[in-house]
């Protein structure tokens, strides 16, 4: 048993947190749901992970990376969130990349790693459709056999960055006869080829951030498809090496603490004691701190039982219920704390904290419903976790 | 005990449904959002003809002379189909200051433009922290030859770019208690160089905007009330205008919850309707509980002040449930919509973003919470 | 719109709680599953409240009650339930004497009737069996026809009070292969009879509360069948029109706040100054009046919907999960306060506000689960009461 | 960061199943409530053989010299199985107190009787308000010709008439801040008469007493520690025995969640188990987080404290989170058991009585939120 990181794991942390010292202060804080100057220079940070190794830490040495433990990933993921430096790559480096080095043919591997790793491209992905959310295995996308194409017809929604992105990879039904999670196929395609028609969908804080994403007669080369036809859903679902601990989500919400603690500290009320002397802020910032500490300790649970190379299955849905919960409480708090000041937006006179929290209170409406809402991990915790039979 | 409403009470009711329906739909609220005086002057006239600008003003003064209890059910009308524009801080605020404050002089001048529509009104109290409490107040109104000069910038003016009159709170006595040295002022904007008024950019529709009134020089019959009693005055007009809020976010509770019943009842996953499934059924009929409790702390608690009772605590109890209430039902109904009310083309999201305003105009919950402390004897 | 009570319901409450003061204090706070001499007091005052009227005060005039409107039976059990005065008859005054005035015969009435009214009676009621609860209807006990009989056969459990009653109704299954709630019939029996056994079961703060009752070949008379034979199911969820507003949670709750206010101002901790100063015992104690008065209002609103002849579906079942668990909440929150001294029973040296917070905190456990589950009432504010589909 | 057992914890976890399922059930819990002095002497000497009242006993004093996490690996199961008796008060806060703050003398004269489980001892600490606080000693003990004279009462000495030697603190100076005027000492119970010791009846096994001290005089030897410095070493005897606590409230916990996940998986109604139903689903499965959460917090803050770690605001943390959901989960298990767990039959009352209990001890959830603050800065 050891509560602590490795002397070797805190020395990368030195090294990462010198770094992003060093980085000017205009590529902190970038969202990249953010201005299309925002984006560029995510890119440009994009570039500089690539340079410092750092962008495929977490893959395998046999494909360029580092190769580098599970402790480290989450070391690196930690400060990046912590400090709000952009540039990693989720749906290149840590879930096509992967992907592909499990089921991907040796020509794909080595047509698609090497610009992933160089942070050249970006993808997104298209899973959800408008009648398939939690329910994804029903999606109705259609790919039909033309001998040595798939001709593709429908729509995928919430497509995050579909409209920065070159390629997509997505999931088609191949067999609509089969059953519903046997007749799906895994196709990778560029965004820039006909029948392919993107329109974004601006989210309640205002931001562009997804998108719907039209296929009509999109003609696919079926050496786009990764793994065996009709075996998509399995591609798609593989449990993958890399860290999924959920960390993002403790480090976002410590930072967001950290800045009200400090604000509350420097900011005076009605009666001229700081807000941080106020017994209902006192209490509700040491929750808060609770909840972090909660939550990052389940994160950490989670990438220690990677490192020993058992899968947490439970474990993965208790950090996504905690951190999103998490994420949500630390901004709602953050906004009662501005009191009428927490209305303001980005960018108005007179917001505080650059209304980032009111814009991260809008953002994270959303963290319990994307990527298997809430309800859906409390059913994956009882039944996969706990064995309660299914419903 | 009778919870039920009257005839005329249900026939407000019903011509504000049949209102909002004709002429009040999403596409106009998101349209006015970007509006730019956040007074959309034909919309405005319309309400003034239904008679609703007036409802509060004596009829001796050319309004419907109705009580807090009418107004509260039209209100929950227009916080059902969030109505943008300056009838609450107008018909309201407004209205309530200057029917049971206002000197004779300032009824004639006020009241008639008030219900006929002409006059838009806003409350600029707020300065620096931004706290519902006396306190809060710096500016200054000092005696000089032709009246007084005011002096001092308010912030969190409703509609304040849109305003006709400000009723401008500033101290006139810099020793004593703030709660005995307020003075209440009605200053026309037209005094104010717009370069005064700067916009705050906000989430929900209020048109918040910082007012300078540096320099502004107004008559001694400014004076709305009594020198040095400005805060007795503005506590009254505060209350009326948190439980005419705490009906407003009743309506936009109402209006969550009933987009959530119907989106789980068509929205279909895994085969089955999602209202079919325990965690989507229990998590509605938690904020339809919510709901009902809200309706009954509120309109007991404006029927209190309607009825001339002792209404601090109930009052207080109504605006601290509904302010933590109001969002806490929209994040279910977020929860329960999943994706799709995420996104501005959904109308969830304008109740949401209201209710972030809502729930801390007048004081938030925990300052309401302080108040029933005392009422409790603590 | 009104929100307060009428001078004569006013007037009323004062005529009660006048004769709650002056009731001696022996009587006040007596718990029904207390002591033998606990009980034999409770049936004292059952008999004082005979005599003046109250025990029937909801029944209607023609059957001897006083008619008495809704919001005098809610001022009636506030005043009773906030002062502690035992007494009440919730057997046989409120649920069989209303059954037997709907489906009764004239010769059950007769016979029945007036010994309840004259609190000379106790009844109890067998519902629940060990294998069916939430899902009451699926219910076994069998009750066989034998000419002028039934011969019962089966065992009932959490039967309150079967210890105490001279007499039980109950629900037995009379058609095994009808649909489940098609083949249960009502009946009435006395306890001391051939083949009744009555079990005790302890509950977790030690009190005789419940008892098992079994049934073996028990004799049954056909003219104690109450209903048709077959619709005992309907029988028993007749809606009658006696006041089921959940009057009692908030009266039962606001009591031990105001205790609890009490104490903390009058003790003082560690600090020297009073509990009562310190800010989260005041937030809670806050929030916990905000509980009180937030069911108050749904349960006067239940009521108020009865009087004009509404049928209060969806509000009865807010008012019982609201009231639930505002009486689990306030009597945890006192156990909180007390500190140290909140895990002393009643009667132990040193124990505080005569250790009632503890009592209530174990004894409150089962409010969300008798009467029909929190999570059934939820169930039903959703599909009778906002018209969800059923899963 | 390795959140593994390593195999000597393994091993322990694995005696102490064994030894639990063979020699303690539920019945035998139920019987030791009423047991005279709550020590069951052939238990304790059990307890003893297995090695584990010596647990935290260095080597050198006849201990198995084992850290912390080897003990918290123990109390986890003690506190599963609900093990009556005086073992935490005697091997964890005592062992704790003579082992780190013990003279030669005393390590030598009282350590092998513990080790042996020849020794139970009890902290006389609490007084008045019962506030984890060093301001809560009004007990003095002031010098007399032969050593100490002692004077005051004590509250909620666990197990207080089964002890034989007390922890007591009192004040030995009159000025000064309690952190700097109290001291230890070590006092023989058969200086007491039984008059002096009175029970308490609490909910839990704790066997709690109030003593009276007045009229003891103990030898200047007695003294545990140095003289006015009793609050430092008590404060690190309090913190071990709260890391303790959180390991034997996490015990108790996973056994809620435990029984809960058997009993929905088995119990039918309307046709199938109840653990089908989504609502049973998410209640579990919102326990079971809770417990992995407390797992995550109580190690790492045994794991600091074993490490010689800075560990005040892990600790704090873990106490804080512990004191909350443990009874929480227990509140969980009923709702989920209905009224079957409600029953003295039943074994899960054990369970929800503990907690009440365990999370007070050593300070509750506001307490120890107080010292996150202090941690955060704040």
């Amino acid at each position: 048993m050891r509560y602590e990181f490795t002397a070797e794991e805190e020395q990368f942390r030195a090294e990462l947190v010198e770094w992003i010292d060093e980085l000017d202060d205009d590529y902190k804080g970038l969202s990249e749901a953010g201005s299309d100057d925002d984006w560029a220079k995510s890119l440009e940070v994009r570039r500089m992970l690539a340079d410092k190794g750092w962008l495929t830490l977490h893959w395998p040495v046999e494909y360029g990376g580092q190769g580098a433990s599970m402790m480290k990933q989450v070391i690196f993921t930690e400060e990046m969130v912590y400090h709000s430096i952009p540039g990693r790559d989720g749906f290149g480096t840590r879930m096509l990349a992967p992907t592909l080095m499990v089921h991907g043919t040796e020509e794909q591997r080595k047509e698609y790693l090497p610009p992933i790793a160089r942070g050249d491209v970006q993808w997104c992905q298209g899973y959800s459709e408008p009648d398939s959310g939690s329910d994804l295995a029903s999606l109705q996308m259609r790919a039909v056999d033309d001998g040595d194409h798939y001709v593709v017809t429908g729509s995928k929604i919430w497509t995050s960055q579909a409209h920065r992105a070159d390629h997509i990879f997505f999931l088609v039904r191949t067999d609509p006869d089969a059953p519903k999670h046997r007749g799906i196929s895994f196709l990778l395609s560029e965004t820039n080829v006909p029948g392919i028609r993107i329109e974004p969908i601006i989210n309640m804080a205002g931001h562009h951030q997804f998108n719907q994403v039209f296929f009509d007669e999109v003609r696919v080369p079926k050496a786009n498809l990764v793994g065996e036809e009709n075996r998509g859903w399995y591609v798609a679902a593989t449990l993958l090496d890399f860290e999924r601990s959920g960390i993002d989500y403790p480090a976002q919400a410590q930072r967001a603490l950290d800045e009200l603690i400090a604000y509350a500290k420097g900011m005076k009320g009605v009666t001229g004691l700081p807000l941080s002397e106020d017994p209902d802020t006192r209490r509700r910032l040491v929750d808060l701190q609770i909840q972090v500490d909660s939550t990052r300790g389940v994160a950490y649970e989670v990438a220690d039982m990677q490192g020993r190379g058992e899968i947490p299955n439970k474990e993965a849905s208790m950090a996504k219920t905690l951190g999103t919960r998490l994420v949500q409480d630390v901004h709602r708090f953050g906004v009662d704390l501005l009191g009428m000041y927490g209305q303001l937006r980005p960018g108005s006179y007179l917001s505080q904290l650059d209304g980032r929290m009111l814009d991260a209170q809008l953002g994270t409406v959303a963290y319990t419903i994307f990527a298997g809402t809430t309800e859906i991990q409390k059913n994956i915790i009882a039944t996969r976790g706990l064995g309660l039979p299914r419903g | 005990m009778d919870l039920s409403l009257t005839d005329t009470q249900q026939m407000i009711r019903n011509s504000a449904r049949d209102f909002m329906t004709e002429h009040i739909d999403s596409d106009y609220v998101r349209k006015m959002e970007s509006h730019e005086t956040g007074t959309d002057k034909e919309i405005w006239k319309s309400l003034a003809e239904m008679g609703w600008t007036g409802l509060l003003v004596p009829e001796s003064d050319g309004g419907a002379g109705m009580s807090l209890i009418e107004m509260a059910v039209l209100l929950e009308e227009m916080g059902a189909t969030a109505l943008p524009g300056p009838f609450f801080s107008s018909a309201v605020t407004g209205a309530t200051a200057i029917a049971e404050f206002g000197s004779d002089k300032q009824k004639q001048e006020f009241l008639p433009r008030l219900v006929d529509g002409d006059l838009v009104t806003a409350l600029a109290f707020l300065e620096g922290s931004a706290a519902w409490d006396p306190g809060v107040v710096q500016a200054t109104a000092t005696r000089s030859e032709d009246g007084w000069a005011l002096s001092g910038a308010k912030v969190f003016v409703p509609g304040g770019a849109g305003a006709d009159v400000f009723i401008f709170a500033a101290r006139t006595s810099q020793d004593g208690a703030p709660e005995d040295s307020l003075t209440l002022f009605l200053v026309d904007a037209k005094q104010l160089d717009s370069s005064a008024i700067k916009s705050l950019d906000s989430i929900s529709d209020d048109r918040f905007a910082e007012v300078d009134f540096d320099g502004v020089t107004v008559p001694p019959d400014a004076i709305l009330g009594e020198i040095d009693q400005g805060w007795p005055a503005l506590k009254r007009i505060l209350d009326v205008s948190t439980a005419a809020k705490c009906a407003e976010m009743l309506g936009g509770s109402r209006k969550a919850v009933d987009m959530t019943v119907e989106y789980v009842k068509e929205r279909s996953q895994f085969g089955r309707a999602i209202g079919t499934f325990q965690a989507v059924q229990h998590r509605t009929s938690e904020m339809a509980t919510d709901l009902e409790v809200g309706r009954q702390l509120t309109y007991k608690a404006i029927w209190k002040i309607a009825e001339g009772k002792d209404y601090e605590h109930d009052l207080a109890t109504a605006m601290a449930y509904m302010s933590d209430r109001f969002p806490e039902i929209c994040y279910g109904a977020h929860q329960m919509h999943g994706a799709i009310g995420f996104t501005q083309e959904h109308d969830l999201q304008i109740y949401s973003r209201r209710a972030a305003s809502a729930r801390v105009m007048f004081g938030d919950a925990n300052h309401h919470r302080k108040i029933i402390a005392e009422q409790m004897g603590l």
